[in-house]
């Protein structure tokens, strides 16, 4: 039966096949080896900005190209790295956890990986001729508008955040369908996985934050490409209808980026204490709650820019209130934690370093919510500070663990632990010591995006102490990547649990086989593997010549009814490629998009005909009449 | 000599005082919680026993956390708006000082308002401000968005177009401040710093009777400075820079009228003796790549005529 | 730990090869993908919708235009044709859900229609307005809203037309009468997006004079 | 399978975040050397000068024309300088129209460097002395590109005040047609 379903779901062999790869773990996999060596790209631009910050008035660097360092950086960084990663690891996970055997819509995971690789290739392509963006990763007009940012720079930035966002909202619906429809049937919605909770809260935020983005970045391009007025004040535009559009995206982002983090580790937990993670409600409600109340904080980020005072206070009062959804959250976790039979391995001590950084950033996080205080530090190195304690404390860490927690799900081998340990203790001390110091030079005067300082400043030794540590942690890093590449051919074999986990991933052999799971598994509880084996079901029946699974009812995951889920398809790469092309074009002349739209009506047409046989209309509705 | 940036928890203004306050308060509250929670955690982690998970007792403790969060963030929500209110105190204050600062790209142009519009006095970089006087800023952007901050005086607000916006400074004691452009502008965003000196209020009132002077007629020039003055108005300068009482009347640059009573260059980049002022008029490229200063190549003895007619301008 | 009261107990083991092959509505995978599309494309109109307020706000630069009476009704037969593709759409789903094939396509071909009409209309409106989108803040807001719903609705006549084509030539399974259902979701966001855009963008200086 | 796709992408990373290409549109010439920054004039002896443009500028001269950095900065220094004074934004008030297809003293890079510098009879001044060569450079490419000779699609926007015109990045080139009376070239 095994090799009937391996033969209906595999794509086949050969460049053509892993072209027209449509499996969520194949493509998951891809997402988060191109997400990490973007992660690479930015590490080796900030240890250039770094190195050019180690001395006053130093010549390493010069204005311009530290100006085009630190914008690719921040861009590649939070759109290239930690989004896509995340949505990586979300569209290998879920479907796993879930018990389905691949996403509701595959070949929109393809489309995704795709559109986002196109992405990436424009921004470096851009960065590599010279026309990198140079107007920061939040670019605000008018330095990025067609006044103050001549040739195609900027047009590169925001071309570059379509297709990211494009990716992003792709993926979400992907997961949000999944979640609904194809879980395993008994999976009802209270007992489905923290992390598939996690990766539904942040796909609905995506889909209501990213148009945000994708609406400002089309009209910054209009107003550099043809002239519109969004943001010129003398014709009735406004530089702040920027600055709102971009951070009511922008904020609920950062939670889009932090809250699988979470998720992720309320997933490690759980085999390391041999205990469930304790308050399953407080941390859904939670993560619910951080994910409503994150799209009503965004003016945190303009308190220097003059806006009446009231508003200002209500933005203070909303961005110190979620912070507590989050603290709850990390009071459920001490309390799974305290006096648990541990077994320290490399994922629970990143676990464990996501408490002692995150926390950090989070409290700086509430001081930068009070606007008397945020006046002195706003768009300072405490910022800087704040801004990696929280993103690279909250969400690196913990998908660090995810790394050494998963990849012997991913790749059927175990990552050196020795390695593991030694790389978590250099990441550890490495960022602290690099990134603690940058609070004491914010408030010492040291403003954000500078290329370089004056020698009487006072600033030179702690840039000096951060640089050094920037190469530990640089450090640290490497040996994950080495153990990574190591391990992907001689490290120790896994089996299918070796974690003794609780959820469905763990129930189907490493790597899963192309249909995942040979039976779709029932579930009887919120932790399905620690049943004992003999009360687990399993659902029968379904074809094995087709990809057929089983569509499960949203709340109580009823079975309802069988589907036939999409094969191996060419059609999405060529999607991305007149998507890419259209948009690429469009950065030249506005003839773009109109000729995008005719390219892709013969690849939809293309993409939606019905292939191979088709099952007779009326084979199994007798009692309709012949029409 | 240059003065070291300004320290935002060492304050020399009534405003500065209360955000360092408030910081103060934030701090010790932030630094508590953390050592709780790393207490917490190290308590939890460092003595596995076998004790059984009571859940609902757990879970009352996590409530209680959660209320205790809950009062500390409204604690501190009324520190920071009882905080935000006492930052405008001048509104009904008298004998305020008006100030315009205008933001270009990559220098800070000043303008102080006179009786009638020949007495108003137009310098840049150096904000000289009376001692114990709140000062009114006019913040207004010609091209991008910058942002004035001192850290000692007060905290900073953006200069965006179209949106022209106030605030106000106040020294309590005299010193010189420096002040940085926070909000990134451009290629040298980085080196467009500015300097508040607070002085005694006669002796501000000196400084701007004499700012008010316009540059000395040629008649009292020295030979050498004489040569200067018709470099200068026959070669690149006069197209950018305003020497009052001179044919030069550009505003596209900083006015030079007293270049020579400003102790820094370049935007607080340079100190204003003979060889910085030589190096930065011959390339200024040098100092601060991108900038919208020209290079003026001139021989030996043009570049000593041009520095002494400059150094004259006091 | 306790499984709560309310979920029914696991099934043991389920044989799913009774449960229908297909299934309408919010039963329906596909039906949820196009609904979170919807809101997606929703969440951009509503975006451009409240930017077009703040500008509008900004007294000293705005110049509210009064549209010429020609453009309004046009405005207002383009919305009429709209609203009237409704009643044909539903028409189609209704048949689509008996299976009825003959009715569905003929009903859908009505209501496409009815669309590349107002398309039609749209491509003439387009020649009548009076500023570009690079006159002022208002012309820009109003273009770009005005080219987002173009936007959709060509998207929503194509897609409808390549139904038509499966459903005229092609080889017809079950699941087909779903997509119907779903092209329909996607018609009825692009006949109801257009009715708070109409008022505010055609209809703002003669409703709300400011 | 996977191998060389993740070396090529591997390596592509790489290879862009070295930066080492350049494409000559989007570089900033953030440090003009000293040479390029002669005002037209250096020791003045006497006020015969040859005509024609000097060597050290000659290269500059050409790569602004494509540059969107040395036409944006044009763009500033027409304002800066006062060309607007009398050329108006390239529409001609006392001086003739700039953004039409009338050439009086020829539409090459050259002839408007010796525009600028020489000045011309009926009002244009000569900027000898007054305006680097670099920047006069600048001059010369953005006052092609109002009426498209140069800069295509890098050239300037609109910029952010009130609409005068459109940017010069939606002009459409006008091929140069000598103005009725022209001199002979």
């Amino acid at each position: 039966m095994n090799e009937a379903l391996a033969a209906t779901w595999s794509p086949g062999r050969g460049l053509s096949a892993w072209l027209r790869e449509v499996r969520h773990t194949e493509i998951g996999k891809r997402f988060v080896v191109t997400a990490f060596l973007f992660f690479a790209a930015g590490g080796i631009e900030a240890l250039l900005m770094r190195l050019q910050l180690s001395r006053p008035a130093s010549g390493t660097v010069g204005p311009d190209l530290y100006n085009r360092l630190f914008t690719t950086h921040g861009s590649t960084m939070m759109f290239l790295f930690a989004v896509p990663v995340m949505q990586g690891v979300g569209t290998f996970t879920v479907p796993l956890m879930l018990g389905a055997r691949n996403l509701a819509f595959p070949r929109l995971s393809a489309y995704s990986y795709y559109v986002y690789v196109v992405g990436g290739l424009l921004l470096y392509a851009g960065f590599s001729l010279r026309a990198g963006p140079d107007a920061g990763w939040f670019a605000y007009t008018p330095l990025s508008g067609p006044a103050f940012s001549p040739g195609k720079r900027m047009d590169v930035w925001a071309q570059m955040i379509t297709f990211t966002e494009l990716s992003a909202l792709a993926t979400a619906v992907n997961l949000i369908v999944t979640i609904f429809k194809l879980r395993a049937p008994g999976m009802s919605i209270t007992r489905m996985p923290l992390l598939v909770w996690a990766f539904l809260v942040v796909a609905f935020m995506i889909v209501f934050a990213m148009p945000a983005v994708v609406v400002a970045s089309s009209c910054l391009a209009l107003d550099r490409l043809v002239g519109t007025h969004f943001f010129n004040h003398a014709e009735g535009g406004d530089h702040l209808l920027w600055q709102h559009m971009f951070w009511f995206f922008a904020h609920p982002e950062v939670y889009i980026i932090f809250l699988p983090g979470l998720g992720m580790i309320s997933a490690i937990l759980p085999a390391f204490t041999r205990r469930r993670v304790l308050g399953y409600d407080v941390v859904v409600l939670a993560t619910v709650t951080t994910g409503f109340v994150a799209f009503g904080v965004w003016v945190h980020h303009m308190f220097a820019a003059g806006l009446p005072q009231l508003g200002d206070s209500y933005f203070t009062a909303s961005s110190l209130i979620i912070t507590i959804p989050t603290g709850l959250q990390i009071f459920c976790w001490l309390a799974t934690l305290w006096r648990a039979p541990l077994r320290f391995a490399t994922p629970l001590l990143f676990v464990l370093g996501f408490f002692v950084t995150f926390v950090v950033g989070g409290l700086t996080g509430v001081m930068l919510a009070a606007v008397p205080l945020d006046l002195q530090v706003h768009d300072t190195m405490f910022v800087v500070a704040h801004l990696h304690y929280v993103l690279i404390g909250g969400a690196v860490f913990p998908l660090l663990g995810g790394v050494y927690y998963w990849f012997p799900k991913a790749t059927g081998r175990m990552l050196n632990e020795r390695a593991g340990k030694v790389s978590f203790w250099l990441t550890l001390i490495g960022f602290n010591a690099t990134f603690f110091p940058l609070h004491m030079l914010g408030l010492h005067g040291m403003p954000r995006r500078v290329y370089t300082y004056l020698p009487g400043s006072g600033w030179h030794h702690l840039n000096l102490f951060s640089t050094v540590c920037a190469g530990v942690l640089g450090l640290g890093i490497l040996i994950t990547f080495v153990n990574v590449v190591a391990s992907r051919a001689r490290g120790r074999r896994a089996e299918a649990n070796p974690w003794e986990a609780d959820s469905l991933e763990w129930a189907v052999p490493s790597p899963p086989p192309p249909y995942n799971f040979a039976e779709i598994p029932t579930v009887g509880s919120r932790a399905p593997l620690w049943e004992e084996p003999s009360s687990r079901g399993v659902v029968t029946g379904l074809a094995t010549d087709q990809r057929e699974v089983v569509v499960t009812t949203l709340l109580d995951a009823a079975p309802d009814h069988r589907t036939i889920l999409a094969g191996p398809s060419i059609w999405p790469l060529f999607a991305a490629a007149v998507t890419g092309v259209g948009f690429i074009v469009s950065m030249f002349t506005p003839w773009g998009l109109p000729m995008a739209v005719a390219l892709g009506v013969p690849v939809m047409v293309g993409w939606f005909w019905p292939k191979g046989k088709p099952t007779p209309l009326h084979a199994e509705q007798p009692g309709t009449k012949a029409a | 000599m240059m003065p070291a940036s300004g320290y935002a928890l060492a304050p020399a203004g009534p405003q500065a005082a209360r955000l360092a306050h408030v910081f103060w308060v934030f701090f010790a509250v932030a630094l508590v919680v953390y050592l709780v929670v790393v207490a917490l955690l190290l308590l939890g982690v460092l003595r596995p026993g076998a004790a059984a998970v009571d859940e609902p007792a757990r879970l009352r403790l996590v409530a209680v956390g959660g209320v205790l969060t809950a009062f500390t963030l409204i604690g501190l929500l009324v520190v920071s708006v009882r905080g935000g209110h006492e930052l405008n105190p001048m509104r009904g204050a008298k004998d305020v000082l008006t100030v315009q600062v205008i933001g270009r790209q990559w220098w800070w142009e000043l303008h102080y308002p006179g009786t009638a519009p020949d007495q108003e006095v137009v310098t840049a970089n150096e904000l000289h401000v009376p001692v114990g006087r709140p000062v009114l800023l006019q913040l207004v952007s010609r091209d991008v968005i910058h942002s004035f901050w001192v850290p000692e005086l007060h905290g900073k607000r953006d200069l965006i177009p179209g949106h022209d916006s106030t605030t106000y400074i106040q020294a309590d004691r005299p010193g010189v401040f420096r002040g940085q452009c926070a909000e990134f502008c451009g290629t040298q965003h980085a080196q467009m710093g500015f300097l508040v000196i607070a002085e005694p209020e006669d002796s501000f009132q000196r400084w701007l009777a004499v700012q008010r002077r316009p540059a000395p007629p040629q008649q009292e020039l020295g030979a050498q400075a004489r040569r200067g003055q018709q470099l200068f108005q026959r070669g690149t300068c006069v197209m950018c820079h305003r020497v009052a009482g001179t044919q030069a009347g550009a505003t596209m640059g900083p006015d030079l009228t007293h270049v020579a009573s400003r102790t820094t260059l370049a935007a607080g980049s340079l100190p204003n003796v003979r060889e910085h002022l030589r190096r930065w008029v011959a390339d200024a490229q040098s100092v601060k790549p991108g900038s919208h200063m020209p290079p003026t190549p001139l021989s030996a003895t043009d570049q000593d005529d041009l520095v002494t007619y400059l150094e004259a301008l006091r | 730990m306790s499984t709560p009261a309310n979920t029914p107990p696991a099934p043991r083991s389920l044989d799913a090869s009774g449960l229908p092959s297909h299934a309408f509505g919010h039963r329906a995978p596909l039906w949820w993908g196009v609904l979170l599309m919807v809101a997606i494309e929703a969440t951009t109109m509503a975006l451009l919708l409240v930017s077009y307020l703040y500008l509008r706000g900004n007294e000293d630069a705005w110049r509210p235009l009064r549209l010429s009476w020609r453009i309004l009704e046009l405005a207002v037969v383009q919305m009429a044709l709209l609203v009237a593709s409704v009643g044909p759409t539903m028409a189609s789903v209704r048949a689509a859900r008996a299976g009825r094939l003959r009715a569905t396509r003929s009903w859908l071909l009505v209501a496409t229609v009815l669309g590349a009409l107002m398309l039609a209309l749209r491509c003439l409106e387009i020649r009548w307005l009076p500023f570009r989108w690079d006159t002022d803040a208002r012309g820009s807001v109003f273009w770009m809203t005005f080219g987002l719903h173009t936007a959709h609705m060509v998207t929503g006549v194509l897609e409808n037309g390549m139904i038509l084509a499966l459903l005229y030539a092609g080889r017809v399974e079950e699941k087909h009468f779903g997509d119907v259902e779903a092209g329909a979701l996607l018609w009825y966001f692009c006949v109801l997006e257009w009715v708070p855009a109409l008022a505010l963008l055609y209809f703002d200086p003669l409703l709300w004079p400011t | 399978m996977r191998r060389p796709c993740l070396a090529l992408l591997a390596g592509a990373t790489v290879a862009m975040t070295t930066g080492t290409m350049a494409c000559k549109h989007e570089t900033h010439d953030v440090r003009p050397s000293s040479e390029v920054s002669q005002a037209g004039s250096g020791v003045v002896l006497s006020t015969l000068f040859a005509g024609g443009v000097p060597s050290a500028i000659a290269g500059t001269l050409q790569t602004s024309q494509e540059n969107a950095f040395a036409m944006n900065e044009g763009k500033r220094l027409f304002d800066a300088y006062n060309c607007s004074g009398c050329h108006a934004h390239g529409g001609g008030a006392i001086g003739p129209a700039l953004m039409d297809a009338k050439w009086i003293y020829g539409s090459a890079p050259e002839n408007v460097y010796d525009t600028i510098v020489e000045g011309r009879p009926n009002g244009m001044p000569s900027f000898r002395g007054k305006i680097p060569d670099f920047q006069v450079a600048q001059l010369v490419a953005y006052v092609r590109s109002m009426s498209g000779l140069a800069g295509g699609f890098w050239a300037p926007g609109r910029n952010d005040s009130m609409q005068v015109k459109p940017g010069e990045n939606t002009v459409s080139t006008q091929a140069p047609v000598r103005a009725p009376g022209a001199p002979p070239p």
